[in-house]
């Protein structure tokens, strides 16, 4: 039996996912990416392994994908996280009947890409200069909130009356404004909504830029955030297809790519 | 640290800057044209150990392409363009310029504010600065107060109607006036044929590397057309077309044994935009080392250059003058000017004779008339069926990660779709 | 085929016109002591006073002629020799379509070897202001106007008889070509009545005017010509055209700078492909100025017989700088 | 009002006085006895009459001592019962005509059907005291019309003459001569005078103008005389015609001793008298100025060229254009 890897070094986390034969997902696996990424990607990926007892041959071809996809020398080949991202969603919305955009809001930055019909990237947006909008911004708001990031979705419903707009484009200036909103005594709940909102708006006008088609797909680690994804699908005015493992869908993306790649190449040698 | 020494700090600094970027032209590419060493040469010397530049007569500096350079060969003087591509020279000129400004126009300034700038053009005897954008507009007083001799070339904010036309014939003709105070040599007929004669001769070696580049599979990178347009902002004229016509002679020979300077499916990019100036010749690079190859490109530090030729019909003192004039205004596709239906037919010919499969537009941040002209390019490519990547970028080298994602990107899809529609 | 393709689309225009000039002037001004006689329905000025050499007559003289005959005949039958020499017109135009101006007509030639000379002498040429090109350049159809109302004037007595043939007393052809067989006896002012003393002063004062202006401005005469602008309404079908392809064109405007009639669209328009303009008199210059291959070209029925080349443009651009070498 | 006179020298010359118009010298002319304007249009031969397509001729016999007071015969004043009048055709036949009163006074109409020359001759015998007097009047009509074409003219230009005529005038053609040639004031025209078909030589010959001026020349060997037309038409500028007609009679007299014919007649000599009328018309010289002409031709030509001059030199102040001197 062939196994196929994909590891996707992100900024803040390396999420590995593993494919066989047919394509199926048999597990994935995510770790922080710390400091020295090079062995932390390497751990995940044996851990990886380990955890459904697959020896390191079995594993017959490994795409690397995300900033540090040139450094990681295990890898046989490197996919930029947009391809990445585009196929893996493109494989996992046919489950939800086929996705044509893909919202994708990161550790350090948010994507919006558009695929065709065959599932190639025909346009894409990034958002990687500012960290308004990202991942980094719900974080340090959960930090200052004394929040853990997996209750913000409880908060944001818990909120009784409308979401305060917090207007601050910049994640450092975000930081002061809480602080200010907290002083002056409002509750939690709406400020975790009106960050909701406020990042909603941001990653929807980066979406306009690339153009809306039916079925959205929605991933990345803040898609767990079930108040984030409410006020997004608020925001765009239509259902988001949210896979029950978002973080790992370029991963997954870059699995399925290195069996594609591996198949094409054996059938070359043939 | 005295100004000397803080001179040969910024050289050092600057140097290195630019040393980096041409091992990354060298060594990054395998089987360079050997009749590019003397382009790498000339610009380790010139850039690297900042070797003087020689020139007869006076010395005129340009900040764009629309002065006249026949008009100043003609006088008895050596024109040099002055745009600057080097980050370095960005941060000294970030002093007094806007944080959002062009990198281009920062850079320039801080070459001219440091004494010893490079490319080494000790002291200027004038600075020929035509009215473009707005930011150009405004550096000229800033030249003027760093006390250089600074000559307006005002050039029409449209270029359709006759008027503007009459306009900027007057302007180039008190250029000329301006010219002649200058240098105290008086302008005559024979020296200015001289003159357009040899610029022709280099447009014409300029014209037949561009048709070389037609060829698919590729013989020539981007990146090395690129050098070769940037040396003619300093070098001497006549070596810099004796080089070329011997670069187009060794790309016929390779023409001939079909030879691939990049893999056979690499995509074909048209590189459009802000003009990528050496040591800026960051995208390029990374366009290149992605797998993508730039075999056109319709910016002012190449085709828009060096691409149209004068055309003279008596020739007379004040026909070729005026026919001048017209060659610098007319075909000039620059986004300065309010319509840009120019820029777009001639980016959709240059796609269809290059036979691209994408087009890179970079746009400096700062730079409003090319962010603003974004749209409508996409729009026109749009409806040519050619995807187009916008790249907002600057002198900096730490966005090189995004872009390269970008870049990546951008290509991956090419190929697929490449692939799909074989 | 190729080679021959390329062989014309390099050749040096400058040289080539001249000759066949000369050969237009030679057989138009003096085909009549060969016995040489192509008609009297000629689209160019093979002036009919020229008695002795015409080798065949400008159609606007017999065209008057024909008008100026009593109301009564010209509308009857005997008015369809009028259209049947329109019709004869026309196939002699088709062929050429407008380089019946730029390269037969003995005047237009005449307009080029006095530019010739004032180039040698070194004095500058004047161009019109985009204004005063408009204007001017009206005053061609008002001429072609006058010269078919006059003669239906005279035709219907309302006009005296010795204004038969408007235009050609007063058109300088009248006066210099006949000079080129010796024949100075149009220089005269007849006085035998008011209407001819008139016409004739006219005719004078416009001659002067011709060799000023054609002094000064390229083809000067020619802004004002009715033969132009009859032409023009007749160009749509003709075989020989000026076609464009706006694509290839980045507007640099070396077509409108070598142009002798300073015609603005063929530089601007880039969406038609018939550019011909109510002024050209298709002397293929901007065709021969033009860098980049095949944007401008001329065809005959369809086939390209001159078109745009680089190697072309850069060897005429070259044969103008003789002193390159040095 | 300058005119050319190039006539001075001949009237000079002084007048060689030999046989003139007598009171019973007959002519042929074509201006009308009254000049109310009929049906007549101008063609190429004079005034004709067109009747469905065909050219008539109307053609009076004048009498008298000088062209300008040449009466009009009516039937009475002169015994012209003997007169025989007869017309030669282009196709050279021999019709004799019938003399009528076209407009009221004696004269001859004729249709014209072919292009080309028609010679009408009438020839009038007189005898008084001791002398038989024969007067032959002789007039050359053209009949051509545009619409007929111009390549049969070369053939039928050449003058007919009739042999058995005692005394003939034909006019010699100018070199170049066809249809559409007119005699103008100045021209040299050619006579030639035959006696029976032969040249006459040493006889003379006298040309009446309608204005009274009158030459004898004597003819040369082979017959022939040449007179240049005089101008003598000077009307006020404004009523100038250039299509004036001027008539003219050329008359020639020989004198034959008796004995030559027949025997039985009473007289010593017989007087031979033969005229023949033309026209001719002013000469474009007259109306034609060169020298109006080339003034205001270089007048415009310098005005406009000082013009241009004077609005460059201005132009450059105006704008501070910017001009180079071309002479380097």
């Amino acid at each position: 039996m062939n196994y196929y890897a994909g590891i996707d070094i992100g900024s803040t986390a390396i999420k590995a996912a593993l494919i066989d034969d047919e394509g199926k997902i048999v597990g994935t696996h995510i770790a922080p990416t710390g400091s020295s990424f090079h062995k932390n990607a390497l751990d995940t990926f044996m851990n990886l392994l380990n955890q459904h007892g697959i020896e390191r041959q079995a594993v017959k071809f490994i795409t690397a994908t995300g900033y540090g996809r040139k450094l990681f020398k295990e890898a046989d080949d490197s996919i930029s996280e947009i391809t990445a991202n585009a196929i893996g969603a493109y494989e996992a919305g046919k489950a939800f009947g086929g996705v044509r955009t893909i919202i994708n809001i990161g550790g350090q930055d948010s994507k919006a890409i558009q695929i065709d019909v065959q599932g190639n990237v025909s346009n894409f947006a990034m958002n990687d200069k500012c960290a308004a909008g990202t991942g980094r911004f719900l974080d340090v708001a959960a930090r200052n909130l004394e929040i853990d990031l997996e209750e913000l979705g409880d908060y944001h419903f818990a909120g009784r009356n409308a979401p305060l707009t917090i207007n601050s484009t910049c994640a450092v200036f975000a930081e002061s404004e809480i602080i200010g909103l907290l002083a002056k005594g409002h509750g939690k709940q709406e400020i975790v909504s009106g960050i909701h909102y406020s990042i909603a708006r941001r990653t929807v006008r980066l979406a306009k830029r690339v153009g809306i088609e039916d079925r959205v797909y929605f991933d990345g680690g803040p898609a767990l955030n079930k108040g984030l994804v409410a006020a997004m699908q608020d925001e765009l005015g239509r259902e988001l297809v949210i896979p029950e493992h978002p973080q790992t869908t370029t991963a997954f993306g870059a699995a399925i790519l290195a069996r594609s790649l591996f198949l094409a190449e054996s059938k070359e040698e043939a | 640290m005295n100004s000397s020494e803080a001179d040969t700090y910024y050289l050092s600094r600057q140097a290195r800057e630019a040393e980096a970027t041409l091992e990354q032209l060298q060594d990054d590419f395998p089987d360079n044209p050997q009749a590019m060493q003397y382009f790498y040469d000339l610009f380790h010397r010139v850039y690297g150990q900042g070797e003087i530049i020689k020139h007869s007569g006076k010395l005129v500096g340009t900040t764009c392409i629309h002065a006249p350079e026949e008009l100043i060969y003609a006088f008895g003087a050596t024109p040099v363009r002055l745009c600057n591509g080097s980050y370095h020279y960005d941060q000294i000129g970030a002093d007094f310029m806007p944080a959002k400004s062009c990198s281009l126009v920062k850079a320039t300034l801080g070459s001219l504010q440091a004494k010893a700038a490079v490319p080494n053009t000790q002291s200027l005897d004038l600075i020929v600065n035509p009215t473009t954008c707005d930011q150009k507009t405004k550096a000229s007083a800033m030249m003027s107060a760093m006390g250089y001799k600074v000559e307006d070339l005002e050039l029409p904010p449209a270029k359709e109607s006759e008027e503007a036309r009459l306009y900027w014939q007057r302007s180039v003709r008190r250029l000329a006036t301006r010219l002649r105070e200058l240098t105290g040599n008086k302008l005559t007929r024979k020296k200015l044929q001289h003159a357009m004669a040899r610029t022709s001769r280099a447009q014409t070696a300029f014209r037949t590397l561009h048709q070389l580049r037609k060829s698919a599979p590729t013989i020539l990178l981007g990146k090395d057309a690129f050098l070769v347009t940037n040396a003619y902002f300093f070098d001497d004229i006549e070596r810099w077309t004796a080089a070329v016509e011997q670069l187009n002679n060794e790309l016929l020979q390779r023409q001939q044994d079909g030879f691939q300077a990049a893999q056979k499916r690499a995509p074909r990019i048209l590189f459009t935009g802000s003009p990528p100036i050496f040591p800026n010749l960051k995208l390029p690079i990374l366009i290149e080392t992605s797998g993508g190859v730039v075999v056109a490109d319709e910016t002012c530090s190449a085709n828009r250059m060096l691409y149209d030729m004068t055309a003279v019909d008596e020739w007379r003192l004040n026909d070729m003058v005026d026919s001048l004039a017209d060659r610098y205004l007319k075909p000039c596709t620059c986004p300065i000017f309010t319509r840009n239906d120019d820029r777009q037919r001639r980016l959709l010919q240059l796609a269809t004779d290059f036979k691209v499969d994408g087009v890179v537009y970079q746009a400096f941040s700062g730079c409003q008339v090319y962010e603003m002209e974004y749209r409508s390019i996409a729009d026109a490519l749009a409806e040519r069926g050619l995807p187009m990547l916008y790249v907002e970028t600057d002198y900096s080298p730490d966005d090189m990660g995004q872009l390269s994602t970008r870049i990546e990107a951008f290509l991956e899809s090419i190929k697929t779709r490449k692939r799909q529609a074989l | 085929m190729k080679t021959i393709k390329t062989a014309i689309n390099n050749i040096d225009l400058r040289r080539f016109r001249f000759w066949l000039q000369l050969f237009f002037f030679a057989l138009l001004m003096y085909g009549g002591y060969f016995a040489i006689d192509l008609g009297s329905r000629l689209p160019t000025f093979a002036c009919a006073f020229n008695e002795a050499g015409r080798g065949g007559i400008c159609y606007l003289f017999p065209l008057q002629h024909q008008l100026g005959v009593p109301s009564s005949r010209l509308f009857s039958w005997a008015g369809l020799a009028v259209l049947q020499g329109l019709l004869i017109f026309s196939l002699w135009f088709f062929a050429l379509n407008k380089a019946w101006c730029g390269y037969a007509c003995p005047l237009g030639t005449i307009q080029d070897w006095i530019t010739a000379l004032r180039n040698r002498l070194g004095i500058r040429y004047s161009r019109y202001s985009q204004g005063q090109f408009r204007q001017l350049s009206r005053i061609k159809y008002l001429l072609l106007a006058l010269m078919i109302l006059i003669p239906l004037g005279v035709g219907a007595a309302l006009l005296p008889h010795e204004m038969g043939t408007p235009f050609c007393d007063i058109c300088p052809a009248r006066m210099v070509l006949p000079m080129f067989t010796g024949d100075f006896s149009q220089l005269t002012i007849d006085f035998s009545s008011k209407t001819t003393m008139i016409m004739t002063t006219l005719g004078l004062l416009i001659t002067g005017l011709f060799f000023t202006g054609a002094f000064f401005k390229k083809r000067f005469f020619c802004f004002f010509c009715p033969m132009s602008a009859l032409h023009y309404l007749l160009s749509k079908p003709a075989l020989l055209k000026l076609k464009k392809d706006g694509n290839k064109c980045t507007s640099c405007g070396d077509c409108y700078r070598v142009c002798d009639m300073e015609i603005r669209e063929i530089a601007d328009e880039v969406n038609e492909t018939n550019i011909m303009q109510d002024d050209c008199i298709m002397c293929l210059k901007c065709v021969a100025h033009c860098p980049e291959p095949d944007a401008l070209k001329a065809t005959f029925a369809g086939i390209p017989i001159f078109s745009s080349t680089e190697q072309g443009f850069i060897k005429r651009m070259h044969k103008g700088q003789k002193h390159e070498q040095q | 009002m300058k005119r050319l006179c190039t006539f001075a020298p001949w009237l000079l010359a002084g007048l060689v006085w030999h046989g003139s118009l007598q009171a019973n010298s007959l002519w042929w002319s074509e201006s009308m006895p009254h000049t109310e304007s009929s049906s007549t249009q101008h063609a190429h031969g004079g005034p004709v009459e067109i009747r469905r397509g065909i050219y008539h001729k109307n053609l009076w016999l004048r009498t008298g001592d000088s062209l300008a007071k040449g009466s009009y015969l009516d039937e009475a004043s002169v015994d012209t019962s003997n007169a025989k009048i007869f017309l030669l055709d282009v196709k050279g036949e021999i019709k004799p005509l019938v003399a009528g009163k076209p407009h009221g006074a004696f004269g001859v109409n004729f249709a014209m059907p072919d292009e080309g020359f028609y010679n009408l001759y009438l020839i009038s015998e007189q005898f008084s005291e001791s002398t038989r007097m024969i007067n032959i009047a002789k007039a050359e009509v053209l009949k051509h019309s545009c619409r007929e074409g111009h390549d049969h003219v070369q053939a039928l230009m050449s003058p007919r003459q009739h042999d058995e005529l005692p005394l003939e005038i034909i006019r010699l053609r100018a070199p170049a001569e066809n249809f559409h040639s007119a005699t103008h004031f100045g021209d040299n025209v050619q006579f030639q005078l035959l006696h029976h078909g032969q040249p006459l030589a040493g006889a003379s010959v006298t040309l009446y103008t309608a204005q009274g001026w009158r030459n004898t020349m004597e003819t040369d060997a082979n017959g022939k005389v040449s007179f240049m037309m005089i101008r003598d038409y000077y009307p006020p500028w404004s009523e100038f015609k250039r299509r004036h007609r001027q008539d003219y009679v050329v008359q020639a007299v020989h004198n034959v001793p008796a004995d030559e014919h027949a025997a039985t007649s009473a007289y010593q000599q017989t007087r031979y008298e033969t005229t023949l009328n033309g026209s001719y018309y002013p000469s474009t010289r007259d109306y034609r100025s060169y020298g109006y002409g080339l003034l205001l031709g270089t007048f415009a030509l310098s005005f406009t060229a000082v013009a241009v001059y004077v609005y460059r030199r201005r132009g450059q102040q105006r704008f501070k254009e910017v001009r180079f001197d071309e002479d380097n």
